[in-house]
């Protein structure tokens, strides 16, 4: 099994929720990180209110997701669509992480692997 | 007894002890959090300790008939302190409403210092310097400029509701301890405030709490208190907007921090004015106030100077401001707009004679604190990087995991 | 001048002044975690620049001898008001705080409509959208309902404590501004208010301040305050109860926003008739301004009409029930309870031309805004996407994590 | 009719009735995260339940002449209540202000019971509890203590501003309720408060309602109120800082939340004395609460007993001592200190009335609520896992994340 | 070494907690998230508390540890008793995720591997 | 490509951040956890202030990079120095958790692996 992990911007997790729901995921989890890439950060006010500073690391948040090897770039091309802003994408659209997932069991009933998802 | 003025006094007060977690809200927003225990108690505790202070001796020494520099014991744990006479103050309010409208200045000032010395002052030694600091440097000024026999009430300077009293010399002292507790570690590029909701809703409690501290300033519920209230508020109106086109000329954004920061400023230039100008004057000293301290701000950004919540910036500068605006635009032939210079220059005279005895008494008083064994300035290294909340106070402010 | 009443009306102004934070709170817990600062901000920098505005210019032709639509430029910058005189109010209480009083009247108003434009309305041009909807707007029908030369004043409409110059004004030009500034993007399954317990806070501040609001508009300390202020109580709880129920009876659940609004509802529709109805009164107009304002929520969630946080639905709704329930409920003769229906036939007209004038007003002004260069209505898709506080106010509301 | 103490009761019940929200964010903060909007809606919706009662029988069943024990149904729906004569209360103030004033001390004391039986009580139970314990329990003992004919307040017990009435009681009544409900799930260890910056908040507006709440219970604007006002800040003050230092001697560290709880037993004990001692009875009642309670709460700690937020420690202990010193410390030539123990004598003959009756009416209360069908006391199992906000409120306190 | 990453309710993660110290683990970490499974979300008040929207992902509590290959059975049949409300486990229960750790160093000593868990 | 997952105190976030910017990381996110390893728990206020207990977990951060996987061993040592406290390092200074990642999309652009980093 596949373990997907997409950092993304904040206003478009609802966007990609709904992308991976249609893809047929069974689940997901969300949660809000700070993180910085490509994208420059921004000025925020600190000296209460005369001076700014930068911030590197802006809002982002995560969305990960595990599903059966075979719905992997389903799910990819899923979040990629929902992710992107504008045609070309803009930077701090975000990035994906893939790796494997050795086992999961479902806690309810003890069920394993894929039939856990 | 005026029963309106008694009612109006009774409110005042209540709004002046208001302000305290008003103060608390506005520093504890602005810092970061793992230290906004911290910072909310430096304010809220000195409700605790200085109404102690105040009651037992504070009011005595500073109101006491005692001659021109201090007080006297007369009034030790307000004995002989009426609740229906005027003896002391001779207003038309009885003596203890008075005396208890000044136990919330009384508060208040030493809370004011704490945005100086923010996320890293020592818990315990605070509140020996709370109680060492009221008693030699607030009563005695309060008593210079408030008291009948005060040095500087009897030579004229104007100080309606505590301009030199409470912000200037809260300004000082939190320069002084600043420098002597040291820059905090890790700061270097500005922080961010925690949480802005906060800040709005103390800059609300204090913008709310301050007509108390002007308005009831004249002792009644009369003409002068309504005058008091309506420039009060215009003065911080002004700074506010100030602020605000300022941060957007300088930045391109209206910082709300910064619009709370700018109505405090007007607030505190206001205060020593607030019973002799009118409203055009006030509009002329919260625009001041909010280019003065919009800058000062910024210079002391560039500075690097680690007065932590910039106390100085607001209170001190803001003060400084309030007390010369006073001798500019008072009304009633006094103010150097009516040709008078005179008041100008005794507030001048008493704006130094602050700057100097809070320095210098201030300076004193923490460098003694700071070699006394058990006690010492600054918390250690490891509670500041943990935070004081969870080292000073055993608290997390906020709580989001269900672990444990 | 008494006394009694100067520490009543100074308190009042005090109260309704705090208000604006705490609709501040009230606004600000009920947006998404990102437009925080924005939310709260639309109605704290109404106090800067409102009471401006005020000073300079609004009271004057708010309450100026100019005739019955407008008044004059008589007072400009408060010119010749008086602190312990009563020449234009003709009240015991002096003009200058009257004129505090209603300036606060002044400042909460514009901020009400934020309500309908938060998380997507730009900033700067809401600063002149303050500006010109105060001068414009409020000011004049201020005069006509309340002015002794004013229109409505002098047909005999009954409007209390503002229910037609603050409320249905604030949500007519809500529907307005809501309606040309667009729909926000991706709210059509509703929002999730971000912080209850700032509501809630919003709302206790809110009950507490309308004390003043309401029991103030008597402009003395007697027992028609006394009345007032009880009336204003029951009204709030008898809604705040029917909330609750009616939450129950469709979602078996009881909303804490729930009843935060049904409590600001009761207290919108009993404001015109505070001074006029008994307890049994305000029971019936808390239990009326309920049950309306749950159903109009309800049904504006069905059309989708994008007013983000029911501004019409409470305070527009809300105050036309109460401006009816004046000319039903009051008592002395004068309601139709007691067989009299000319009160109500006034305050029909009053709510219509309170509806027919803040609309087209409104929308003039907010055209104009719209094609100014450099202004325009709407913030960025960028800016909204991202949310408006870290966007257009450099401020992100909360800082939770460690990181730079 | 005295304009100032009209002016005094109006501001003191509106200072009043801002407590309950000051209750709902010390009680609020203090809980897990999940369990927010419960418990701030336990204490706001009393504001708007109990409003509703007091109007239409509340205030008459407790201050008609109805003899010893209970009023009589002269003052339904406040019929017959002046607001501008004093036919009942018989002071100079106004009935119908009396009757406000009152009105906010019933509002509040059921909502202290709350702490108690935070985390788990059922909403819907709770409010049909409210009516049936303000209606069974707090009328009739506020009608003994206070009411011209009320059987304590005719053999000369003392209680200036509530003590027995509302704190006694609700302490009582938290024991019993806590009991009732049973214990929390998986609490043994302790629960860290979620926000203590709301616990200060809390402690902070309830600290400035106070002032309303015992220097308004003089019923005007003169000396006593004034002498009160200085015993309730004096109070408060000496118990919070010997709850830090309490605190500092047994952890090490000093809590915020213990600087709150401080402050508020001081106001507790007070509460009763405040129109009969001076400000050195006030230290040493403030001492003597400070100690009480903080031991109490340990012990009830050791115990395992769970009122959750330490109702009975605080309010029942500290109530207890406050009545017991108001026999002691009171001057005048009442108290034992001045040689006089018949006031304590009635003083305990108070206390033991108020527990005793609390405790009995209130378990058959809740016995009763808990057989009723679809009632019953305790929400589900899951409910109270999942936490009540979302189970019984449909509201998350917090919403962070972007989902959704 | 393997990592466990338990999503779980939040009410139970002192309970898990216990049992992973029971287990014998080196340590943990947890953190809240919003997720969906199978469990149905809740219905949540919007419009000012007079109309209601339903909000698919609930509040979920991670908790996650990296322990040493022979111990995994033994930790994940902690998890499992301690997550499992009632005795057949209800929906919403969380699962468990089991994958590779490739490395682990102790900050504080630079140890390595098994010996830094 | 490489995964690694630093746990830190809080404190000293920044400090790491610059770091992995100076090894030339090209991203990272950072969020924050309650955790448990070697480290006592604090002494905390309940019961209003009058009595304790002790916390286990204490707040920690996390915060992940990914990179290319001849950059592991630089990015690691920069953590390990930037970390640690003191001389010797102290107890709770954390843990760093190195796993493998299979693939890299960048959101924007589609970019894949390593060019996505
Ligand atoms: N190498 C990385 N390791 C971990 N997280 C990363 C990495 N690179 C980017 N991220 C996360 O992804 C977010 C978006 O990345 P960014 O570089 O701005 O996108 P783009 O490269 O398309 O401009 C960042 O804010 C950060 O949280
Ligand atoms: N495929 C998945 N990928 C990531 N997280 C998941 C996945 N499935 C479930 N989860 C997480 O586990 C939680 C519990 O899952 P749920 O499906 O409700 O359990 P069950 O299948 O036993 O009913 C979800 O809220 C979500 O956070
Ligand atoms: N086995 C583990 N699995 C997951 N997280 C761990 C593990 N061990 C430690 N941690 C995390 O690392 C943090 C620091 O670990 P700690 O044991 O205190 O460091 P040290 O071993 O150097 O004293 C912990 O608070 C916890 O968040």
């Amino acid at each position: 099994m596949i373990k997907i992990e997409a950092v993304v911007r904040p206003e478009r997790i609802n966007l990609v929720v709904e992308a991976l729901i249609e893809a047929g995921v069974g689940g997901y989890h969300v949660l809000n990180v700070s993180g910085k890439g490509a994208q420059q950060g921004v000025e925020v006010f600190t000296g209460r209110g005369a001076t700014t500073t930068v911030r590197a690391a802006l809002p982002k948040s995560i969305i990960t997701t595990v599903v059966k090897a075979d719905m992997k770039d389903a799910v990819i091309e899923a979040i990629l669509i929902a992710a992107r802003t504008g045609e070309e994408g803009q930077i701090g659209d975000g990035k994906i992480f893939v790796s494997q997932v050795a086992e999961v069991i479902r806690v309810r009933t003890g069920e394993k692997d894929e039939s856990a998802l | 007894m005026d029963s309106g003025s008694v009612a109006w006094m009774l409110m005042a007060s209540a709004l002046v002890l208001f302000m305290t977690p008003g103060l608390a809200f506005l520093y504890g927003g602005l810092v970061r959090g793992k230290n906004v225990v911290s910072t909310v108690m430096y304010s809220f505790v000195s409700m605790g300790v200085v109404s102690v202070v105040w009651v037992l001796w504070g009011y005595s020494l500073a109101f006491g008939e005692g001659g021109s520099f201090i007080g006297n014991f007369d009034y030790l744990g307000f004995k002989g302190v009426s609740s229906t006479g005027t003896d002391i103050h001779g207003a038309g309010t009885p003596d203890m409403a008075v005396a208890i409208f000044q136990m919330m200045f009384a508060i208040i000032t030493p809370a004011l210092i704490t945005g100086a010395i923010a996320e890293r002052f020592k818990f315990t030694t605070y509140l020996v310097f709370l109680v060492a600091w009221v008693t030699f440097v607030y009563v005695p000024i309060a008593h210079w400029v408030w008291a009948g026999d005060g040095w500087l009430f009897e030579l004229g300077a104007l100080d309606f509701a505590g301009g030199t009293v409470v912000h200037i010399n809260a300004g000082i002292a939190a320069v002084v301890a600043a420098w002597l507790v040291g820059k905090r570690r890790g700061v270097d590029r500005g922080v961010e405030p925690h949480n802005v909701p906060f800040v709005i809703l103390g800059a609300g409690i204090l913008w709310f709490g301050w007509f108390g501290f002007n308005a009831g300033s004249g002792l009644a519920s009369d003409g002068l208190a309504i005058s008091a209230f309506l420039v009060t508020n215009t003065a911080a109106a002004m700074a506010l907007v100030v602020w605000i086109v300022l941060g957007h000329i300088h930045t391109g954004k209206m910082s709300g921090v910064g619009a709370a920061t700018g109505a405090v400023a007007g607030l505190v230039a206001i205060t020593p004015a607030s019973g002799f100008v009118g409203p055009m004057g006030a509009i002329a000293i919260g625009f001041g106030a909010g280019v003065l301290t919009f800058y000062a701000v910024r210079i002391r950004h560039k500075i690097g100077f680690d007065d932590a919540l910039e106390v100085m910036a607001v209170h001190g500068i803001g003060g400084i401001w309030g007390a010369i605006a006073t001798g500019i635009f008072a009304v009633g032939g006094i103010g150097l707009v009516n040709g008078d210079a005179k008041v100008l220059g005794y507030n001048v005279v008493a704006v130094l004679a602050t700057i100097t005895y809070s320095f210098i008494v201030t300076f004193v008083i923490l460098k003694i604190l700071d070699v006394i064994p058990g006690l010492g300035l600054r918390a250690t290294r490891e509670a500041e990087d943990a935070g004081l909340d969870v080292s000073l106070h055993g608290e997390r402010a906020y709580v989001g995991d269900g672990a444990d």
